[in-house]
């Protein structure tokens, strides 16, 4: 019991300790700095501290062992979902730090590196503990985060979320009590005796766990409060919201459910969850049909892709999990960029959200309805973006492993959807609309952001991670 | 055993309902802590004395405290809350049909035939005397496997923590005034000189 | 590597074309026809190289890889010669615009056509859709045509994404158009792949009852767009059946054929039936266009020899005559400002020069002896009777008696009774818009005498 | 080479005539018809050749292989090429008088030139290809001719009538070229008659239906034959040239061309004559009906093209090209000079009101009485050797009938071309009688009052008359003349049998004639006579020509319903097909398909709306009812997981 | 009270805090007091931690007595965000009521 902690387990989480340092220096320097050029120190320590972060994740590219006696994972895996957290830090700082609030700079860059450490820990979680910290981490981060604008709809969507995402894990925090009664300890090792797949009290617990990840990935019908939240919160939150958690939640999903449950059974057990999954796409899909804003579209979107992504993952192949990890990259990216269009036109009201602004746009800044005609194009699986290119990977491993049922779903899902991104795009290049008054100035780190998010979106076509 | 056991199932159930149920929000603050209580001593009789003073401390003393001052922020101190129009009227019959199912499958899981738990084979503990070192539910017990096992959630614990204390910051600051920018502090300094100047008249 | 140019120079002077000035019409004419003219000679100088780069080998292997074959290698040159003339005869409104549209069009159609990995070709699939959608944005008078467009076509598209995953799951690569090795796949799976590919196909090409899209995406498409739409987007799904579908699944798609046959021939008697009493012109070209592809999907899913010849030289005549149309018609409309064929008429002497090339071109529709779509009806029918399917030969005969009927209407409805004398001054044909007419009423012309280069192929 | 030259050259007048003709002007007229002499001289000087066992061949070009194409020329289509170019040659002549001034005076020579490409075409082609491409392009032409003054309804309704029946001709030949090619892998003709003896009755019977369902579009056989009256809706000169001369004929030659698979099945030629009959005498009938003299000369071509098909069909090759051969002089003769009485009166076509007419056209009188007496076959004139020997061949081929009806129509043809000739040129001049007092039906006068809007209104000069009356006249000759190659006194080494003598197989009954020719012959005669007699009773008496008008407005109002709408098949036609068309059509692109197949995919559109406001209105925004939702799901997974478990 | 062995049987426990833990459920769904479903999810918590500290002691392993005193730490954590979040929400409503916060819907 007395594990001595060594250097090699201190390296293990050496990024999110340095992220979080990061956090506690923004704060300090946001206290120390002149006060016209706080929001600059405030994102450029961010940006080094994610960066750097970023360069120590990469660092252990490759290599495979566990810390904290089994507490925390380094693997392939862990790397490249902290790689997606780190980004979706980044993309989130960076529109922060463009359309953000002042006065509340450094309080909401911190809490968003400290959410984003929750996500890594997460990302590379071995047992039950690390996994319930991280998620609180991140949850508790992102309740405050949501409230932080001066907005009615920012503080009822803080509001929803807290309690909703509280009541969520309960159940999963529930269902990790079953678990560690079943198996008699938190590691997720132990979790793959085969001995328990008789055992109805983990049964329970691997379903109540489930209704956690559930809701955090917004899977129907646990998906309720993502439109309110993502309506509701500030911009720049709600693109922190759409990647990282889900990167984090989907580690967790990853290492629990595929890698850890007992072989003979995963098929059962997770069944359910490729169900939901088809739903979602299809709900999901259909509910950015009618939708009046941006973000809230968007969460009805990740719904969908969040199911598209599960397709890739059922049936727990190898090829499935790279499907998987191709295409949240790729959503990140388009996610982000999305986010930093809309941030790019936002001023104090955040009017980038409303999509009746985008009306004319392709006429009124060309480039920036070009780019987001990539991000929506890459959403609706069109060529050539990554999202094409994610759903031929997704597709292909529903096939192989023989969920074709997931795969013609996400063929009708895609096909609805096609309309909702399309209504954005025809509104951008139709010239019969009225001239929207002009936002806020342009924000260059949100249009290089954006311009970084669309060539991405193309690069990651022709240069996918397996070539 | 099981009278204390039973006496103090009765009390969490009926102190929960109670919660629940319990018109006014400070009585329910009330019967949750009368509910912390009787799980601390449940706790006592699993052997976890540690988490039993803990369960009082830090629920009783802080949360519960923290509820407190909330409520009387929010009303007039034990004056039931207003509230508006019931916008989802007859919820609570579905509601508690649905969760009695729910917490019947449970329950079924629960009874399910499963087999039993068994102590760690190796596990170098030993329940006897509480208090002692090395004995299980031990404070020293605990303590060295929270820094040693479990260093690393302890640890994010603090970063929990922190975020609490920030999150709280940044929540509630907003109507400190905050001298952001020289042209903002002006702005400030001049809205108060004129609330001074008001006040005097 | 010149297939790769042939694929990057519409695309890259397409995207440049944005750059140029707004509002100077003839130099963004001039540069899009620059480039056309290029893309041209480049097609028709192409002999079959390939150009290939390893594009990902995880989860299967794919290519982006490029290369002609002889069917692709028409199409190509086709296509060239369309957009070229597209180009010349580019004549609306925000022209810059249009211009670079129909370059992109063409660098996607390219693409695809030349495509030799089934992936490339799924992307260059949707792709092709883009251009049009925002034409179709831009110039329609309802916006809901670009969504039904588009909608239709990207659903297609997505079967054929399922069918290429299915395929490159099974078989580890989809580098395989043209690949004698994958030729005669089976698998279980393979009636499904046919159908996702098949369905795209159809709803593509269009064949009854997935054409709906059709009539209204030609009507509202400014006529140089929907020339190139017609005349060659339409063949992407024909070329389809050939390269893929039947190359790859010959047993499953002689298997399925008979399904094809009823719907081809469905087509080809509804589409000429609809075109009878049709009241817009272009709609009458449409229809008119659902009937002779009919007649081709007739020649593919009859899978003669000599039917399949056929079908080549009457993919190209079909592209040849459709184009031309709907560039005369643009004309036409921009000189009346109506499509209606209850307000054209008289154009006869207004409009002499207009009118024998809208002559000429109607013909050919209608396959007039000695225009190259009767090389192509001749030789798909006598194929088509060989395959044994005497009855659909006999139908499409029908058809080509309504095909004179309805191409008469709208011809005369046009060009011949009494002149409107009250109209303002209508210019007839400038040296320009006869320019952009005349390479295709002279292929049509050679190809009807002598399609020998259409025919030596297909062994 | 001399080939192809006669073959291209008219192609090259027509595209210089239509190129040019702006800056041509009235030498586009000379142009064109010296592209047509050049072309005749071109053949002429090819009959050394032609003649030969063999004929000339020109290889041309490949498609591929089996699609081989040529020319040839063999005594068959020598016959053709000198009639279009020569009799065309005159025709064109003819027309730089007719449409003098007419303001699209070069394209009307264009397409008159282009006519006699596609016909040239048509019968130089040693295969099936260039055959049909030479037979659509002649229908081509015709559609141009026939509306070539399109500003008027009446032209292009005709127009494209005329252009659609023959496009269904062109579909029967396309089939037989199916069967053909499928069979035999080669288009040419040579192969396909060396192959035809091993073809099975069935086939052949399909490929001569099909050729046949050619051949009777366009020339005119029933119930194909209702664009040809409606073709007279062309000028005059057009009249004369396609459909007297050449055009029509297209069908005798088709059959003709193809004696080898006709006379291998006996079911097939008994089908072509029965057609052939039919048409002859229903075209005779009709012409005693009717009143426009273009259209009463249109009826008599479609009765003495069925006496052709007749011919040719039942195995009387040499009568039916005959009777081509003499018909094409006599008809374009009977055309022309209705073409200057027409030009004469200013456009007027309606025989009522013409007459007396002797004085003021004197040589358009000549001539018709010429032709009329060749036409009706009246022995010295051409008409009587070649339409004896069809009715004397019908009756050595077995078909005893079919001689009835080969002597009656004979009569009935007497009877109206000299109904004909007695209206128009006996008794007064009536064309200042009101209409009315004629039985013209009003819309009738009122559509005559647009018509041929060519001459007047030209400030030019006037073209010299000779062009007008030269053709009419030079014709006159071989109308006469040209039936006496026929002529011998042994019955079998006339000149005409000799030129044909290695074209047709022989007649296997031909000597088993039950009647000798010179008693058909007599017979004839006396059934024309017999038909002369009652025309002269009815219009050439003194009292018939002193109440001309009361006569010819009797007859107007009780001619018989039947005749004059030309036995309904116009009717049935439009009734049937046409509107059968258009009414499917209306179903189809009105109904079936913006609303069921449309409607389909709307609906599936519709309901993945529907279902997203569904989805929005779940959305309430209470936190309690999400609450609710999520532990919904929890109830659902903890019953699959309670419940799911292995045991 | 011998090793591994619980004073009564494990399904006792575990029922206790499944009904503990579902009134905590019901709490939250049926009241629309925001601190009321506060309490109701802390509930839920200490139903869960039950099961820890109860499983812990059946298992002899320490870990479930970790796991609840870290949930209680984040408890408390949370219970210190969720009454700001509380705060701001309703200072500036009338009412306390968690059907006010219904602007966001669709």
């Amino acid at each position: 019991m007395s594990a001595n902690v060594t250097n090699a387990d201190w390296a293990a989480v050496l990024s999110i300790a340095v992220l979080g340092a990061t956090g506690l220096a923004v704060l300090v320097a946001d206290l120390l700095a002149r006060t016209f050029v706080r929001r600059y120190i405030a994102i450029a320590i961010a940006m080094i501290g994610i960066i750097a972060a970023g360069a120590i994740v990469f660092a252990q590219y490759g290599t495979h062992y566990s810390a904290f006696g089994g507490a925390f994972v380094v693997d392939y895996a862990s790397v490249l979902f902290q790689g997606i957290v780190l980004l979706g830090a980044l993309g989130s700082v960076i529109l922060y730090g463009a359309i953000g609030e002042e006065r509340r700079i450094a309080g909401a860059l911190a809490l968003m590196l400290w959410s984003a450490c929750g996500a890594m820990l997460m990302s590379g979680a071995g047992n039950l503990m690390t996994i319930f910290l991280g998620l609180e981490l991140l949850s508790l981060a992102l309740y405050a985060l949501c409230g932080i604008a001066e907005r009615a709809g920012a503080h009822e969507a803080a509001l929803k979320y807290l309690i909703l995402s509280s009541t969520a894990t309960g159940f999963l925090l529930y269902g990790m009590g079953l678990l560690f009664g079943a198996t008699g300890s938190v590691a997720l090792s132990a979790l793959s005796n085969p001995a328990l797949a008789t055992n109805p009290i983990f049964w329970t617990g691997v379903g109540l766990f489930f209704v956690g990840i559930a809701f955090k990935l917004s899977l129907v019908p646990f998906h309720t409060w993502a439109p309110d939240v993502y309506e509701g919160a500030p911009l720049p939150v709600t693109a922190f919201m759409s990647v990282a958690t889900k990167a984090g939640v989907l580690a967790v999903l990853v290492r629990v459910f595929l890698w850890s449950l007992p072989s003979q059974h995963v098929s059962d057990m997770l069944l359910p969850m490729w169900i939901v999954a088809g739903i979602s796409m299809i709900v999901g899909n259909v509910g950015m049909l009618a939708q009046r804003d941006l973000k809230r579209m968007l969460a009805y979107s990740g719904i969908a892709q969040i199911g598209y992504i599960l397709a890739a993952l059922a049936g727990g192949s190898a090829e499935g999990f790279n499907a998987a990890l191709y295409y949240f990259a790729a959503y990140s990216f388009m996610n982000l960029g999305a986010f930093a269009v809309a941030a790019m036109l936002s001023g104090d009201r955040e009017e980038g959200s409303v999509i009746a602004n985008y009306s004319g746009l392709g006429y009124r800044r060309p480039w920036a309805a070009l780019a987001m005609t990539v991000f929506l194009l890459a959403m609706a699986g069109l060529p050539p973006t990554a999202g094409f290119l994610g759903k031929v990977f997704i597709l292909r491993s529903s096939v192989e492993t023989g969920y074709v049922w997931l795969a013609a779903l996400l063929i009708v899902g895609t096909a609805i959807s096609l309309y909702a991104y399309g209504r954005i795009v025809r509104a951008m290049y139709d010239r019969s609309t009225h001239p929207v008054p002009a936002a806020k100035p342009f924000v260059p780190l949100a249009a290089l952001s954006a311009a970084i998010c669309a060539i991405a979106v193309i690069a990651l076509t022709f240069y996918p991670f397996s070539r | 055993m099981s009278v204390l056991f039973w006496g103090l199932a009765v009390v969490l159930v009926a102190s929960a309902m109670w919660t629940i149920m319990a018109s006014k929000p400070v009585y329910s603050v009330v019967a949750l802590l009368a509910n912390f209580f009787a799980l601390a001593v449940l706790y006592l009789t699993l052997s976890a004395e540690f988490l039993a003073m803990i369960q009082l401390i830090v629920y009783s003393g802080a949360i519960l405290v923290l509820f407190l001052f909330v409520i009387a922020m929010l009303s007039s101190g034990v004056a039931s809350f207003s509230v508006g129009p019931n916008r989802l009227p007859r919820i609570a019959v579905p509601a508690v049909l649905l969760v009695l199912i729910a917490l019947g499958l449970v329950v079924v899981g629960i009874f399910m035939p499963h087999p039993a738990p068994l102590p760690l084979a190796g596990a170098a503990v030993n329940a006897g005397a509480v208090g002692d070192a090395n004995v299980f539910g031990s404070v020293a017990d605990f303590g060295r496997a929270l820094f040693t096992t479990y260093l690393l959630p302890f640890e994010v614990t603090a970063l929990i923590l922190m975020v609490a204390v920030i999150g709280v910051i940044v929540l509630a600051g907003e109507h400190a005034p905050y001298v952001g920018t020289p042209r903002r502090a002006e702005e400030v300094r001049k809205s108060l000189r004129e609330a001074i100047a008001r006040e005097g008249d | 590597m010149l297939v790769l140019v042939l694929i990057l120079l519409p695309l890259i002077a397409g995207a440049l074309l944005f750059l140029l000035p707004r509002d100077d019409v003839a130099m963004s004419k001039s540069v899009g026809a620059v480039a056309a003219a290029a893309v041209l000679v480049l097609a028709v100088a192409e002999r079959g190289e390939s150009w290939a780069w390893r594009w990902f080998s995880h989860p299967f292997i794919a290519e982006i890889h490029f290369g002609a074959t002889y069917l692709s290698h028409w199409l190509v040159v086709l296509l060239a010669l369309c957009t070229l003339c597209a180009v010349l005869a580019s004549n609306v409104p925000r022209t810059r615009n249009m211009i670079a549209a129909l370059l992109l069009l063409e660098g996607t159609m390219a693409g695809l056509f030349l495509a030799r990995d089934l992936l490339v070709f799924a992307l260059f699939w949707d792709a092709m859709l883009l251009p049009v959608f925002f034409v179709l944005i831009g110039w329609a008078e309802h916006p809901a045509t670009a969504w039904r467009y588009f909608t239709y076509n990207f659903a297609g598209g997505l079967t054929l994404l399922l069918a290429v995953a299915a395929f490159g799951a099974l078989y580890g690569s989809t580098d395989v158009i043209g690949n004698p090795a994958y030729h005669a796949i089976a698998s279980a799976w393979a009636p499904w792949m046919l159908a996702g590919f098949a369905f795209a196909f159809l709803v593509k090409t269009p064949v009854w009852p997935f054409h709906t899209w059709m009539p209204q995406t030609y009507e509202e498409t400014p006529a140089p767009m929907v020339a190139v739409v017609s005349a060659v987007q339409s063949k992407a799904g024909l070329y389809g059946f050939i390269a893929i579908a039947f190359a790859l699944f010959p047993s499953y798609f002689r298997q399925e054929a008979p399904i094809l046959i009823v719907l081809a021939v469905i087509s080809m008697l509804y589409g000429a039936l609809v075109a009878l009493v049709q009241a817009d012109a272009k709609r009458v070209v449409a229809y008119s266009s659902l009937s002779h592809l009919g007649l081709i999907v007739l020649a593919i899913a009859s899978q003669n020899p000599l039917a399949l010849s056929g079908a080549l030289v009457y993919i190209v005549a079909h592209g040849l005559f459709s184009a031309a149309l709907f560039l005369v018609l643009g004309y036409v409309e921009e000189r009346e400002e109506t499509r209606s064929l209850a307000r054209l008429g008289g154009l006869g002497w207004a409009n002499p020069r207009l009118t024998g090339v809208f002559c000429i071109t109607a013909l050919a529709a209608l396959g007039l002896p000695g225009l190259a779509g009767f090389v192509g009806e001749l030789i798909i029918l006598i194929g088509v009777y060989q395959a044994g399917l005497v009855w659909a030969a006999i139908l499409a005969l029908v058809a080509v008696v309504l095909a004179s009927a309805y191409m008469l209407r709208l011809l005369q409805g046009a060009t011949n009774g009494a002149e409107v004398p009250d109209l303002p001054v209508r210019r007839d044909l400038t040296l320009l818009e006869g320019l952009a007419v005349a390479p295709l009423l002279a292929a049509l012309l050679y190809f009807g005498v002598y399609p020998h280069a259409l025919l030596v192929l297909m062994r | 080479m001399m080939l192809l030259l006669a073959l291209l050259v008219p192609l090259a007048g027509a595209i210089a005539c239509w190129a040019l003709g702006p800056w041509l002007r009235n030498l586009a007229g000379w142009l064109a018809t010296a592209a047509v002499g050049i072309s005749f001289v071109a053949t002429l000087l090819l009959w050394g050749a032609a003649t030969q066992p063999g004929g000339v061949h020109l290889a041309l070009f490949s498609w591929m292989s089996g699609f081989d194409f040529g020319l040839t020329l063999d005594p068959l289509s020598l016959l053709w090429a000198l009639i279009i170019t020569g009799v065309g040659f005159l025709i064109h002549l003819y027309s730089i008088g007719y449409m003098h001034g007419d303001r699209a005076f070069a394209r009307f020579f264009a397409y008159m030139n282009f006519f006699i490409f596609a016909m040239m075409l048509l019968v130089l082609s040693d295969n099936w290809v260039g055959l049909l491409v030479g037979w659509g392009l002649v229908g081509l032409a015709s559609y141009f001719l026939i509306g070539f003054w399109f500003e008027r309804r009446s032209a292009v309704a005709a127009a494209r009538k005329a252009f659609i029946l023959n496009v269904i001709g062109d579909v029967g030949i396309m089939f037989a070229i199916f069967l053909i090619v499928a069979n035999v892998h080669s288009i040419r003709f040579a192969d396909t008659f060396a192959a035809s003896a091993t073809f099975g009755a069935p086939l052949l019977y399909a490929i001569c239906a099909g050729l046949f369902i050619g051949a009777a579009a366009k020339s005119a056989q029933v119930p194909l034959h209702t664009w040809l009256p409606d073709a007279m809706e062309g000028p005059t000169p057009v009249s004369a040239l396609i459909h007297a001369a050449t055009m029509v004929t297209a069908g005798v030659y088709l059959v003709a061309r193809c004696a080898p698979l006709w006379s291998h099945s006996p079911r097939a030629q008994m089908l072509v004559g029965t057609i052939g009959a039919l048409t002859a005498i229903v075209g005779a009938i009709l012409g005693t009906a009717q009143w426009d003299i273009k259209r009463i000369l249109a009826y008599s071509t479609m009765s003495q093209i069925g006496y052709m098909i007749m011919g040719v069909g039942v195995g009387a090759y040499a009568g039916g090209v005959a009777h081509f051969f003499t018909h094409a002089f006599f008809k374009a003769q009977l055309f022309l000079a209705s073409g200057l009485i027409i030009h004469a009166l200013h456009n007027e076509q309606d025989v009522r009101k013409m007459g007396g007419l002797r004085a003021r056209t004197p040589l358009a009188f000549w001539a018709i009485l010429v032709g009329v007496l060749a036409i009706c076959g009246i022995p010295g004139f051409s008409g009587f050797f070649s339409k004896d020997q069809i009715i004397q061949g019908v009756l050595e081929n077995g078909h005893p009938w079919m001689y009835g009806v080969g002597l009656l129509t004979a009569g009935i043809t007497a009877y109206y071309m000299f109904r004909l000739f007695f209206i128009t040129f006996l008794g007064e001049y009536r064309g200042n009688v009101d209409p009315a007092q004629l039985g013209m039906a009003p819309e009738a006068v009122g559509a005559e009052v647009a018509h041929e809007p060519a001459s007047t209104g030209s400030g030019e000069a006037h073209a010299p008359a000779w062009v007008m009356n030269l053709p009419v006249a030079l014709l006159i000759v071989p109308s006469v003349l040209a039936g006496w190659l026929l002529f011998s006194t042994d019955g079998a080494s006339s000149p005409w049998s000799r030129f044909f003598a290695a074209q047709f197989p022989t007649a296997a009954q031909a000597s088993a004639a039950a009647v000798p020719e010179w008693a058909t012959a007599l017979i004839a005669l006396g059934v024309v006579l017999a038909g002369i007699g009652v025309a002269v009773a009815r219009y050439a008496t003194r009292s018939a020509q002193a109440n001309a008008v009361a006569r010819l407005r009797d007859e107007s109002l009780r001619m018989p319903k039947l005749l004059v709408n030309a036995f309904y098949v116009d009717t049935l036609i439009d009734g049937v097909f046409v509107r059968g068309a258009r009414l499917l059509g209306s179903l189809f692109g009105r109904i079936l398909d913006p609303h069921v197949i449309d409607g389909a995919v709307r609906g599936v559109a519709a309901s993945a709306v529907g279902f997203g406001v569904l989805v929005r209105a779940l959305q309430s925004g209470l936190v309690r009812a999400y609450a609710l939702v999520i532990v919904l799901g929890v109830g659902c997974f903890l019953a699959y997981y309670v419940f799911g478990i292995p045991r | 009270m011998t090793p591994g062995l619980l004073p009564m049987p494990l399904v006792d426990y575990l029922a206790l805090s499944a009904v503990m833990f579902f009134i905590g459920v019901t709490g939250v769904i049926v009241r629309r007091n925001p601190l009321v479903m506060l309490m109701s999810i802390e509930l839920m918590f200490n139903a869960a931690n039950l099961l820890f500290v109860a499983y812990a002691r059946a298992w002899l392993n320490d870990a479930g007595h970790i796991f609840a005193f870290l949930v209680i730490t984040v408890a408390a954590a949370e219970a210190a965000i969720a009454l700001a979040i509380v705060v701001i929400a309703f200072r500036a409503s009338k009412n306390v009521d968690v059907d006010e916060a219904s602007a966001l819907r669709g």
